[in-house]
């Protein structure tokens, strides 16, 4: 079994910012240039505060995640997890605090679509696939390609395209059932198409809330091979609850409690500090 | 297989229509019939579901007495919905479909409008039974209700006369529909000649369906400091009760600034408490309160008529003006077909000139020889608290139309006899 | 809703079916205007009575279409899509009563106190300027209301009342006598259309068979976009927005095309109305009206093209036969009807068929 | 005492002419129209006391005349001779009155009143004759101002003495009632202060000087009027758009379902209302003042009840498909308005604003408040209140309120969710139903009448937030008011277009409404 397709499947984008690889982003605008990551970070998050009515749900939130890296938050319930990403994905706008994808792009500036367009895909905690259609047609939606109304009028596949969702479907094993109805899936395929969707949106970050939640033990097991293969050329930033996820993939954990970082190493570092334990333990 | 559906239901519904057709048919040596369109649901139900009985029990008493040139007439009636362009559909589908000789029916002046096109066009024949604006004569149609100058133009005659109070201060007010306007187009016109000024003549109008006069009864109350003051009122019906509510509960009583009402009658003071409305006018060319053995005799049968066909609120039934206008329609009708001998329309327009009808009003009414609209007498009623009128004046003889009012300018050009609209 | 955006029930009765079945009716529909010109006593004599009728339901049809196109597709459902029906009938409407008038002003202008024709009459003579009208009058309305609602994101039920309030507000408009509309008798009596008399049996023949034409249009353009892929983005945004703006669709162009695209459809459908029924007023954009057309959509079926069809074919044809053999009750049957049809055929008459059909 | 004694003597004075006068009603009953005004007027001028009661009997229209002239007097279907003892001869005709003497007989009456031993009737008739008064009376409202001891009453014969003074001789006399005029704001006396002004009708300069001061205080005072005016029917619409909304923001608000029918709950109550009033006409007519009372709690019971068994048999089916409970709401609207137009016909059905719901309450004089707008803007605060209270302060709210926001956990806790929809639909249906009393009394009662305030209801909630209580409330009586102060401007009909457009934009600002609630997104 191919292991490894991914990097075959996403473009690679050139950390030095030279970026001429890049094509249209939709609504038919073409990126000049690629990301400016001169100084090797994708994402800064600095002095995030997000508050709803009175409660807050981040507090000077500062987080930074590199090129490649791969980045797993975890954190209690209500630590401000989902809230996070809400603000990377221009979902919640911070009431004050800065968001960087890159040097240039400002987060706190652009729509989600613009966000999307930019690079970085975002994958739910219940998994959103379009119930309607069909698991080929899931992956066609989301391929990256010109996507303006009029592009849509026109669209037809080429050669090209129908083999890149072929391999997409073949990675994440579901090339049997590429006409069935979305809604039909299982719990566990639904993540696994999803995921298949930001393959083929191929983003510079995936943003992945709880991914395996709901995962047989073999399909988790996949999940992290297929995770860690992305991570040399993406940066990934994963929420999951599951510590021996955790344990398989990451490289460096950050800790969020309550709308704050709390600490952030590597997993045995922040295993052992004693704030981090008290708050799992402690209530 | 998608399409048959709607086809079918088409080819079922006009299959349905033509086996309706057929008992007609074969007895159509025995019957004429004769079309009645009137909405029976929707806004206009509340004012033409009367006019569609008070036509049923004029074709029997019509029957009764042995019909029309020895046949008995068969009443057609259709349900336009309150619906405008259903009303042409209806039109056309009774003068082509069943193949009526007359159709009794309108209310709204957009309905007339909607099916006259279609009457035009297959010479049928129309009698329209109710006051509206004017500016209209078709050869198709006979209006039987009042035109401007047998309504308004009285009615603000009296008011500016010494038992109507001397009103020299007008507010018209009325909701913003064509016959308002034109109506109050043509006051304006009126009361100018007169010499009332244009500051002491205000003109207001309300959405359809307006329900709040808060604020148009405090502005009248302020417009009738100024002097002697009178309200003349074209709102359609569905709106009276609330200002007539309102009007009551602000202290404004007839005596200070009398309503005088174009489209108040009977029918509509049934819903309405009419104890603080005592001396509000309304001008019509009947009320059911005329003393005459004719008019005693029209309502006992049509209470007799409500009661035997157990006519929701038959108990309170009441006689009105467009109510005895079609009355007078149908009879003066069946007097031009006996006349003419056929209901052949042209002969029966021909036969119906200078028809004479003893009608409920005490008078007897006369087709006009030219313009299709009847010589009628005009009357100024004031409310009672049985929710009656009782006439306080009335013209000395019946008034010939003018449909086309001569205090719109232009008007003097067009001809005093029915021409297609083209 | 799981159902895929595609003809459902064509797929399951085989598309050869459906080809045949719609060509037969598209077949009848064409030669009935033609077994009009017939004369009355010929024994295949279509009647104007059932020509103007059966073009009326077309036109309805239509509507139900263009309202399908962004309810069942896009899931908004408008309520308000008698106002562009209506504008583009007003539209037609206003180039009739110019040629009915002739030289002078229409027939209502000169006794309700207009001296000279408003800005907005200006060019209406010309049948190539109406024409544009029907189609730029609803459609920019449509574009601008639909820029900002989209913008805002309003949707489900806020973007229904919302579109109500806006049929709604237009009725109160056009009923003012001051709009320079007609007020509330709006426009009839038309006498000819390019000269032609309105009445005459060929200009019924080619009004019916241009309303023939463009429900054949649009439901081949219904089909090619519900097979193109900017269909497929449809349905996604109604069952997934944001999973759709993260992937990096806008969805408000799509929104604002197919809205647009709709109303436009509604414009012409009302323009081919008018000269037909020979009346366009302020009613027709009552809210109720707009209600109806959401009823005949469900009736028929959501998200499918003939469902619409079906069931506005349904309704109004109910209507027409109710209100004569049943004039005072007929409210009733159609009240039960519409209750029942969502009780228990939660997919409309086409679910039903398919259901037959398995 | 002394006073009491002056007015015997005074009563006996004018008894003394007793023979001159005998034949009044006579007189009257004989006269033509004109001849009557002139009768009328001079009765005003010159009051007898036993005059009084042929005045009331003509001012009830009880007075009849028979073949011969002869005036009697109606009293329950008898006839008995005014003056005399004549027997009737054929059926006595009622005297007919038209608006100019009815406008004489109450100036005429005002003029008698003045002698009464009541202070309230004196008073009455000193500020009828305020708005009426005409010249001759001058010299009598002199003669009853003097005579006069009650402090409230001569104030009221001084300002109308005021007005009739302006056209005395003696300046100073003149200036004293311009004085007195500005301090009324009554607006007749604007009015007359403008005539006095315009066309060099006045030449005193001191007058005149005094004229345009109390000219401008008058002005103001009607401002102050006005404005209040203004505000009041500003509220009154809005609670009205209030009591027709309340209902729907529960079935939709909370429920979420689309209820079309929601206006039919509302005519439903309306016509519960005028079977309560026709019942009681008939079963106990002595209590009818109090039928909208009763009918409160019957309308409640019936809509609830109708309102139980729909959700029962149709809406139930259909949760989670708001769009879908449209349409058949929808059916059950257009099958409610057909019955009712079947069972009590198409016509509106007449209910009466009793007697403590009638009129209204002058504050200014150029500022009547309705009685039955200011109960009905109590009514809707008390609704509110008890709505409130319901949801908030009760188990049935605490279960309604866990079911509308999350069914399954709802499920899951125990509650039973299906009896609680229905109670739910019930409340909001009775909520309606209740408004539809209200309703009654200001507008009309017939099949349509739901269909009128549909949209607004609908507009309300949404403009509100969507399951938001407070909302609803805010956006009524906003609503209520914007109507209010733009209809004055532009008129109705475009003032209600721009309060749509408004709505609109609004809408586009804050697409949840007024309230929403503010979180993190949930997909």
């Amino acid at each position: 079994m191919k292991t490894v397709p991914c990097s075959a499947v996403i473009d690679g984008f050139d950390p030095t910012g030279g970026g001429l690889t890049r094509d249209a982003i939709g609504l038919g605008r073409v990126a000049e240039k690629g990301l400016d990551v001169r100084h090797g970070t994708i994402l800064s998050l600095e002095d995030i505060n997000v508050s709803f009515d009175g409660f807050k749900a981040l507090t000077d939130l500062s987080l930074y995640i590199g090129v490649g890296e791969l980045r797993c938050i975890i954190g209690p319930n209500g630590a401000g997890k989902t809230t996070m990403m809400d603000v990377i994905t221009g979902k919640t706008r911070p009431t004050s605090g800065s968001a960087w994808f890159g040097e240039t792009l400002d987060l706190t500036r652009m729509s989600e679509v613009d966000i999307a367009q930019a690079g970085i895909g975002r994958k739910f905690q219940k998994p959103t696939v379009f119930e309607a259609l069909s698991v080929f047609e899931n992956l066609e939606l989301a391929q990256k390609t010109d996507k303006s109304v009029w592009a849509s009028l026109r669209a037809k596949l080429n050669g090209e395209q129908k083999d890149r969702i072929d391999e997409v479907l073949e990675t994440i094993r579901l090339g049997q059932s590429r006409h069935r109805p979305a809604g039909l899936l299982s719990h566990g395929q639904k993540q696994f198409l999803e995921i298949g969707m930001l393959l083929m949106q191929s983003p510079q970050l995936l943003l992945l809330d709880e991914p395996v939640a709901g995962m047989t033990d073999a399909e988790t097991e996949f999940t992290a091979e297929l995770f860690k293969s992305l991570a040399r050329k993406h940066s990934l930033m994963v929420v999951e609850h599951d510590m021996g996820f955790v344990e398989t993939i990451a490289d460096h954990v950050t800790v969020l409690h309550q709308g704050q970082v709390l600490a952030e190493g590597s997993l045995q570092q922040v295993q052992a500090d004693e704030r981090v334990i008290e708050v799992y333990l402690g209530r | 297989m998608k399409r048959r559906p709607l086809i079918k239901t088409t080819l079922a519904a006009s299959a349905l229509m033509l086996s309706g057709l057929f008992p007609f048919t074969l007895q159509a040596a025995e019957t004429i019939k004769v079309g009645i369109l009137h909405s029976l649901s929707g806004t206009m139900a509340i004012s033409e579901t009367s006019l569609k009985d008070m036509a049923l029990m004029t074709i029997d008493e019509i029957n009764a007495k042995g019909g029309v040139l020895g046949k008995q007439l068969e009443p057609v009636v259709v349900d336009p919905a309150s619906n405008w362009p259903l009303f042409a559909e209806k039109g056309r589908q009774l003068l082509t479909q069943d193949k009526v000789a007359v159709t009794f029916g309108c209310w709204t002046s957009v309905s007339r409008k909607s099916v006259l096109p279609v009457y035009e066009e297959l010479n049928g024949l129309l009698f329209y039974p109710v006051q509206y604006e004017g500016e209209e004569l078709s050869p198709n149609v006979f209006y039987t209700g009042a035109a401007p100058n047998q309504q308004a133009i009285p009615a603000v005659e009296y008011l500016m006369s010494e038992d109507g109070g001397s009103a020299e201060r007008f507010f018209l007010l009325g909701t913003d529909y064509v016959y308002p306007r034109t109506t109050n187009k043509i006051l304006r016109a009126f009361l100018i000649s007169k010499g009332v000024p244009e500051s002491s003549i205000e003109e207001v109008y309300t959405p359809f369906g307006h329900s709040d006069y808060q604020t148009i009864v405090a502005n009248i109350k302020k417009f009738a400091a100024g002097g002697k003051t009178a309200v003349v009122s074209t709102i359609n019906g569905d709106s009276n009760v609330p200002f007539y509510k309102e009007l009551a509960n602000q202290g404004l009583d007839a005596t200070d600034v009398p309503v005088v009402a174009f489209s108040v009658g009977e029918e509509e003071l049934r819903g309405i408490d009419t104890k603080p409305l005592v001396g509000h006018l309304a001008a019509w060319n009947y009320f059911q309160s005329v003393e005459n053995p004719v008019n005693e005799a029209f309502v006992s049968k049509w209470k007799a008529y409500a009661k035997a066909q157990n006519l929701p609120g038959a108990d309170k039934a009441v006689t009105n003006d467009p109510m005895e206008a079609t009355y007078v329609g149908i009879h003066m009708w069946a007097q031009a077909v006996e006349k003419a001998g056929s209901t052949e329309v042209d002969k029966v327009r021909d036969a119906l000139a200078g028809q004479t009808f003893k009608a409920p009003s005490g008078y007897t009414l006369t087709m006009d020889e030219k313009n299709h609209h009847l010589h009628k007498p005009v009357m100024i009623g004031e409310v009672q608290e049985d929710g009656q009128f009782s006439v306080v004046w009335e013209t000395e003889s019946p008034v010939r139309a003018q449909p086309w009012s001569p205090y719109i300018p232009g008007n003097d050009k067009k001809p005093d006899y029915a021409v297609k609209s083209n | 809703m799981n159902q895929p955006l595609t003809l459902t029930a064509a797929q399951k009765a085989g598309p050869k079916a459906t080809v045949t079945a719609l060509g037969l009716a598209l077949a009848v529909l064409v030669a009935m205007p033609l077994l009009h010109l017939l004369p009355a006593e010929h024994a295949l004599h279509v009647s104007a009575y059932t020509l103007t009728l059966v073009g009326k339901i077309l036109c309805y049809a239509i509507v139900a279409l263009a309202l399908d196109l962004v309810w069942g597709y896009a899931g908004l459902l408008s309520l308000g899509h008698g106002l562009f029906f209506a504008l583009g009938g007003y539209a037609m409407g206003m180039y009739l009563m110019r040629q009915s008038a002739g030289d002078g002003l229409p027939a209502f202008m000169s006794f309700l106190a207009w001296n000279e024709l408003p800005w907005y009459w200006y060019g209406t003579s010309s049948f190539l300027w109406a024409m544009c009208l029907v189609v730029l009058v609803p459609g920019v309305l449509a574009f601008v209301f639909g820029f900002f609602a989209f913008r805002s994101r309003i949707k489900g039920v806020y973007f229904s009342i919302m579109t109500q309030a806006l049929t709604f507000a237009g009725m109160l408009l056009f009923f003012r006598n001051e709009t320079g509309f007609g007020g509330n008798n709006g426009f009839t009596d038309f006498k000819t259309i390019l000269g032609f008399s309105i009445s005459a049996p060929a200009t019924r023949a080619t009004l019916f068979l241009a309303t023939v034409a463009l429900l054949a249009g649009s439901l081949y353009l219904g089909f090619r976009l519900a097979r193109s892929k900017f269909g497929r983005v449809l349905t996604a945004l109604r069952d997934a927005e944001n999973r759709l703006m993260f992937c990096g669709y806008d969805p408000r162009g799509y929104k604002l095309f197919i809205w647009t695209l709709s109303a436009v459809l509604c414009g012409l459908a009302g323009a081919l109305y008018v000269p037909q029924v020979g009346i366009i007023n302020p009613s027709e954009m009552a809210p109720t009206q707009s209600i109806e057309a959401a009823v005949w959509v469900a009736l028929g079926g959501r998200s499918t093209l003939i469902g619409p069809l079906l069931g506005a074919g349904l309704v109004n044809g109910m209507k027409s036969w109710f209100t004569v053999a049943l004039p005072e009750y007929w409210l009733f049957a159609l009240g039960a009807l519409f209750i029942v049809v969502t009780l228990y055929l939660p997919k409309g008459v086409i679910g039903l068929i398919k259901r037959r059909g398995e | 005492m002394n006073t009491a004694l002056h007015r015997l003597l005074l009563l006996l004075l004018l008894v003394l002419p007793w023979a001159a006068q005998a034949g009044d009603a006579a007189d009257y009953a004989k006269a033509s129209p004109a001849k009557q005004a002139r009768l009328l007027e001079s009765w005003a001028a010159a009051p007898a006391p036993e005059r009084l009661p042929l005045i009331e009997a003509l001012r009830a229209n009880r007075v009849a005349i028979d073949q011969n002239k002869t005036p009697f007097i109606e009293e329950n279907g008898a006839y008995r001779a005014l003056e005399g003892d004549a027997e009737p001869v054929g059926t006595p005709k009622k005297l007919r009155l038209n608006n100019r003497l009815r406008g004489l007989l109450n100036t005429a009456l005002a003029s008698h009143q003045l002698f009464a031993e009541d202070p309230a009737q004196r008073l009455a008739a000193a500020k009828r004759l305020q708005r009426s008064g005409q010249p001759e009376q001058l010299e009598l409202l002199q003669q009853r101002l003097d005579a006069e001891d009650d402090a409230a009453v001569s104030e009221a014969l001084t300002l109308a003495l005021a007005n009739l003074q302006l056209t005395a001789s003696d300046p100073a006399v003149r200036l004293a009632a311009v004085r007195l005029l500005g301090e009324t704001g009554a607006p007749m006396a604007r009015v007359r202060l403008e005539n006095l002004l315009a066309d060099e009708a006045e030449t005193d300069a001191n007058v005149r000087k005094a004229a345009e001061t109390s000219l401008a205080q008058a002005k103001r005072k009607l401002l102050i009027g006005e404005l209040l005016g203004q505000a009041f029917s500003g509220l009154s619409l809005g609670s009205i758009l209030l009591l027709a909304a309340l209902g729907l923001a529960i079935t939709f608000g909370l429920l979420g379902v689309i209820n079309m029918a929601h206006g039919e709950m509302l005519m439903l109550g309306a016509y519960t209302t005028y079977m309560v009033q026709v019942l009681m006409a008939r079963l106990a007519p002595e209590a009818l003042a109090f039928y909208p009372l009763v009918a409160l709690p019957v309308a409640f019971f019936v809509t609830a009840a109708i309102g139980m068994a729909l959700e029962r048999t149709v809406i139930r089916h259909l949760y989670g498909r708001p769009l879908e409970t449209l349409l058949a709401t929808w059916g059950i609207s257009l099958i409610l308005i057909q019955l009712v137009r079947v069972l009590f016909g198409a016509q509106n059905v007449e209910v009466a604003n009793p007697g403590w719901l009638s009129g209204g309450l002058q504050v200014l004089p150029n500022l009547v408040l309705p009685y039955n707008r200011m109960v009905i803007i109590g009514f809707a605060l008390f609704v509110v209140l008890l709505t409130w209270l319901l949801l908030n302060k009760t188990r049935l709210g605490l279960n309604v309120r866990a079911v509308t926001q999350n069914r399954n956990m709802a499920a899951c806790c125990g509650v039973p969710t299906g009896r609680i929809d229905m109670m739910a639909f019930g409340l909001g249906s009775g909520i309606a139903g209740l408004g539809g009393v209200a309703l009654s009394q200001i507008g009309n009662v017939g099949p349509d009448l739901g269909q009128s305030y549909i949209i607004d209801s609908f507009l309300v909630v949404v403009l509100g937030g969507v399951g938001q209580l407070a909302g609803s409330i805010f956006a009524a009586f906003g609503l209520g008011i914007a109507n209010k102060i733009l209809e004055p401007q532009i008129g109705a009909v475009l003032g209600k277009i721009l309060i749509l457009a408004l709505i609109i934009l609004f809408i586009q600002k804050r697409p949840q409404g007024l309230f929403a609630l503010k979180g993190r997104v949930i997909d």
